[in-house]
């Protein structure tokens, strides 16, 4: 089994969730992070100090999935975070040893 | 005799001055970092406890009680001797005289309050209850007696309606001193310092401009037409205060902002405080025209030297009591207020002198005794700063062993 | 000749109804997403500094100076020329004439404020700015000055307490073009609107309602017996409105909701205002759950056909605005107040007549100008509209380079 | 005959008192944990529907209407009859009767609500609202007309300012019977139960000090030296409290908290209600302190031994409301208020008694009713607590489906 | 080493310290996350707009253990954790290659 | 390729961003979390109750880089984070198979 973390825009969250459910992925977890990367930050101003703000706030997107959905929920997750701007974030595949369900006890695959 | 109109009038007046502390205290803790919240709050809120305890026995006396060579009250009046539902004979003649004494009292307990923005997120609690306590003794009570008390300021002619002088210049100048011997916050030029929470700092705004009606309108101490030339210097005022910050902010820097917006109009109240029912509704736009821009670039400079007087006590409330105090100098028309005086703009210049003078005495004395006092609490109680790690971990925390916000 | 019970009365009741104006934008605010928190304050906030200006120069004259043909008052008091501490001979002869003033220049600045939750989170400043201003001089000023200020419509008998036309039909109508002219949000439909935070919320209708008390009861512009009746069909109303949109929630959705509460109370506090002072605590009753019933079924109805009066000021507002002047045609009664009208239970249909015409005439008038004002100001000054990514990014960053929140 | 001054004074009373009851919202929303803020809220604000809907229709008649038996008042003022502008014969004869109906509807809102701290976090809303507004009728309105409506009590010559037992008692004691019936919530003793927003909490008591002058002093029905002492009072009970309580945990904890702050703060405040008008401002400051002390051990205690009053309802109300009428069974003083009584130290422990007498009698009505009510409707509306999966969830998604903060 | 990423429901947090501190784990992580999956979510109502909300407050615990730890680590993790109910949670197994402590720069095992 | 997860003092975040910048790291994703280890809690206090709080902030900082990197990396983070103090936290290194660009699909040490 592997995990995917994806980071991406925060207003994207639901068409990627369509996308993936769309493909019969009806698990994840999700995060609120903030990224620093490519994509510029922002200034703002409080009575005349200027602060660069440079960590953007991102979701984190994290399923697990047996190896052989890797490809299919890579894709789903790009077709609905993808803008084309700089800052669409990335996605990361690792290696997962064992899932177990807490409910149930029951262990890999069975307990996505 | 009593009457019933203006006692309601100054009754509620001194509800809605109370009511200031409180927003001022959300005014500051919006600005500071969420450590430092609860800590900033209290700052505040404790002064109603502490300074009001202060008043009813000494300080009313001190500021209002017989002269004595016009330089301060005796402490004949000590514990509210002799103060009780019956008018004063000289102050307030038509409202009991312990309204008067209560009113008066919550403006002893927001002064020391303003000066906290100055050292906000790093003084001790413990000395800073005994430095506004004193402060509020040796400085507050003084220049109170000078100007409003029959003391020697007020026989020189000096005028101030609110608190130009008696509130916003002395914690101003007490400000100016703890910044130089506080010295800045650990970061600063470094880290972030950005509001936890301009909403907070907005709903103190509201209050505070809800409040300063009972400030200056209830001055007049009378339900009257002066009261009611108070109530619209003072609108207008913070109106046109807000308008200047607001422009010079979409000028300088593209965009304006809501803490501009609420820093704007601060200023504008602050500065028509001493003149709010002794000029003409005109003049009291362009103080606050005024006060906009010379608190906006007070402001800016400050940030360019490095100079952390982090909530900007000097450059809105020090400097706003400096710009009214000048302003009733230049505006003051005794056909808006024959109890008041005529300004240059009638014609007399000496008046302007007169405010200048005013300026000079109370800003050096309010700063020179607040230095001394802060220096010789630094060394007596052990620092007036918290220690770097607390700074670091915050005053709710390192200081009252909470947290504000749990979510 | 001025009295002080009146004088103090109107000069904290203006301080209460300008407190109404941040309690507004409490409201509003906690109903819109975090990253438009602080542009939705603003919307509201700047109104104090923009409307005062526009008021006090020219509005105060439009509106209650010397009438012209009916329509419009002169601006023979440009400038507040003659407005003094003196009380007027038409208006408000118990208290001065710029307390009056002043009391009233707090209406002016709510009401475009209230127009801005049709708009929230998707106008930009300088266009709101723009619009607010020239449809306080072009429909504001002109409709105060023809119920309040001796115009054509007061000629023809149609009464208004506190501003059920002046100030909630106007701005109901002028949402309801906004909302035609700006389309709906980014994303109406499919993203969730959920309000940031419900709490804030709550503390604008605590406030609002405390304002209130000022807005209706101060209108009797003297504390007496009228003045009595207005708080208490003001505070009946509020109750009665909450009652039936929280029952009605139970009903349909298994559980009252804060937020209906919330509403409900505001849609009856805003249905009683044209008829406080002219109805009996029964009738006002009535009033407040007519205004639950029908706020809450309009709402719901917008939700179903997707017109985005994002925070209901023609479902909530206009309505209110609608039922309490066409309530007041139907419970006005001479008994309760001599001044006021008999109304249709009192045998006097055609006074019905009246108010319907007066919701006509003001209600055609505020969405005919709104709308050609709104249209010609979207060609000349670049777009109402935020661009798209702006507006996804959020008032607070894309146009006032601010956070609410840093936590 | 109507003055326009007490007119004022109390109609700004009135709605200052109102507002009290959204401050007690934030006072005590800010306490719970976020899951549970809403719910918290709106336990208060629909007070001001239910409760008002009670007041005007049966509540005042009941209270305040002529005397059957010394028990109660008779219906004969259902629905408001022959309450209206004029003013009473019996109670403020200088303002309208229908002022003084509505100032008193604000004390019978905010002493139910009151209570809800005692059950903050678990309480059902439908049990919770029968629960209030039969308790209101078989609890505050016989005592209210005991108290203050010529009841028996006051024939026997007990005296509360205002509402030390008719609003401190009341709710304190059905408060303890709450938490008897109820249990405490799920995980007491284990879970973490810290306030999820103390700034909200210092919002609550900023707003309450406010409105407390209005709840205090607006019970001299007059703007007078009564109201004079009583405001008076008021403050500085508020500000002894404080300063006990800072102190107490200063030494017990090592470090001051907010919180304690505003507990002080809020106990000082209560204690003194009884007493307000009728005592000197020393023995205020005594009441204040002692109120400090006794809260601050109550509420050490309770932790103690496991009872979950949750907010501290009788602990800190409760109890104030005993010591506030213990202390002005000693205090009171003649000279103060003619219209009041000799205390103990006046040389008349008679009368010290009579408070004890009253104390007694209304503790144990309360209580006992407030019991047999609570376990009546436990039994027949399904159960008052929340279901334990409920309890975890939160009111705010379990009983009301909505969020406080979407961030 | 392993590292175990455990998503639970947030009032189990205390049972699940309980557990591992009976087990000698004294050392973890935890983040406030989202989570989306076969529990249901529920709705809320906005003056009549509903509006279906189903990511569900979770807690993410997450520690760095030994291999031989893993199997004691997650039994205790579900003792702690388990209700019966949907939305139990899951517990992931991922391959960790180095573990260092900041302070000392000690590495492996005797970092954690 | 590698992931680095670093758990930081949140005041240390400035400085590690920095050394990291100076080692040409220029994204990375950061999350506010709470760590429960040796370091002590405190103690509040709310109306005499006392609790203990020992889930202390954090921020935790998730890094890709290529394997070479992974030396400069930890030792730029320690540098940055370390006080010499207890609770200055752990770095952990783990395997990560894949990573691709959301915006143009690159994969692989590309994307980062
Ligand atoms: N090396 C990295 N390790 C972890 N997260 C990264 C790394 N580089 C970028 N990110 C995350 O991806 C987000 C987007 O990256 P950025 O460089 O801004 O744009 P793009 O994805 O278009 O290349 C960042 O905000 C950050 O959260
Ligand atoms: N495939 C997955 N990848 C990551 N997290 C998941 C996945 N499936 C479920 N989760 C997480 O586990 C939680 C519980 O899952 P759920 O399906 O609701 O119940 P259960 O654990 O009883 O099967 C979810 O809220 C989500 O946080
Ligand atoms: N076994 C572990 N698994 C995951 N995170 C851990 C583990 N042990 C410690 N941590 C994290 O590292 C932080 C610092 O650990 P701590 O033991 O307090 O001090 P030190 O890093 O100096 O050893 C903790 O707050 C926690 O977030």
């Amino acid at each position: 089994m592997k995990k995917i973390e994806a980071i991406i825009k925060p207003f994207k969250l639901d068409d990627v969730k369509d996308a993936l459910n769309n493909i019969g992925i009806n698990g994840m977890t999700i995060t609120d992070v903030k990224g620093y990367g490519r994509q510029k930050g922002h200034k703002e101003i409080y009575r005349g100090a200027e602060y660069e703000v440079d960590f953007i706030p991102k979701i984190k997107i994290g399923i697990i999935v047996s190896a052989d959905q890797v490809d299919a929920v890579t894709e789903a997750i790009i077709a609905g975070a993808k803008t084309g701007k700089i800052g669409d974030g990335k996605i990361f595949v690792l290696p997962v040893e064992q899932v177990i369900r807490v409910r149930t006890g029951e262990k890999g695959p069975d307990a996505i | 005799m009593i009457n019933s109109g203006d006692t309601t009038f100054i009754i509620i007046s001194a509800a809605m001055v109370l009511l200031m502390t409180p927003g001022l205290a959300f005014f500051y803790a919006g600005m500071v970092r969420h450590k430092n919240v609860l800590g900033t709050i209290l700052q505040s809120f404790i002064m109603i406890s502490v300074i009001s305890f202060e008043w009813v026995y000494i300080g009313y006396s001190m500021s209002f009680g017989p002269d004595v060579g016009g330089l301060i009250g005796d402490l004949s009046m000590f514990g509210l001797k002799g103060v009780s539902g019956a008018p004063s004979e000289i102050y307030a003649t038509t409202i009991p005289q312990i309204v008067f004494m209560i009113y008066q009292c919550m403006f002893a307990v927001i002064t020391p309050a303003l000066i906290t923005g100055a050292f906000a997120e790093r003084m001790r609690f413990g000395p800073f209850l005994i430095f506004s306590l004193f402060w509020t003794i040796l400085v507050y009570n003084p220049v109170c007696h000078w100007v409003w008390g029959g003391g020697w300021l007020a026989e020189r002619g000096v005028l101030d309606f609110a608190g130009g002088l008696v509130v916003h210049l002395t914690s101003g100048a007490a400000a100016a001193a703890a910044v130089m011997v506080l010295g800045p916050r650990k970061g600063l030029g470094r880290d972030k310092f950005m509001p936890h929470s301009l909403p907070m700092t907005l709903l103190g705004t509201g209050i505070l401009w809800f409040g300063w009606f009972g400030f200056n309108a209830g001055s007049a101490l009378a339900a009257d037409g002066i009261a009611a030339t108070a109530f619209v210097s003072t609108h207008v005022a913070g109106m046109a205060g807000m308008a200047m910050w607001v422009a010079l902010e979409w000028k300088c820097y593209k965009q304006p902002t809501t803490l501009g917006a609420a820093s704007g109009a601060i200023a504008g109240l602050a500065t028509v405080t001493p003149a709010a029912g002794f000029i003409s509704p005109h003049s009291a736009i362009i103080l606050g025209l005024m006060a906009g821009l010379c608190c906006f670039l007070a402001v800016t400079y400050k940030n360019k030297i490095g100079w952390d007087d982090s909530l900007d006590v000097v450059g809105i409330h020090g400097l706003s009591g400096v710009i009214g105090t000048l302003g009733l100098g230049i505006f003051a028309s005794k056909a808006i207020n024959p109890n008041g005086a005529d300004g240059l703009l009638a014609g007399n210049g000496e008046f302007l002198g007169t405010q200048i003078f005013g300026i000079v005495v109370v800003g050096v004395y309010a700063f020179v005794v607040s230095f001394i006092l802060l220096k010789f609490i630094d060394i007596c109680c052990g620092g007036l700063r918290l220690k770097p790690d607390d700074e670091t971990i915050g005053l709710d925390q390192a200081a009252h062993s909470e947290t504000a916000y749990n979510m």
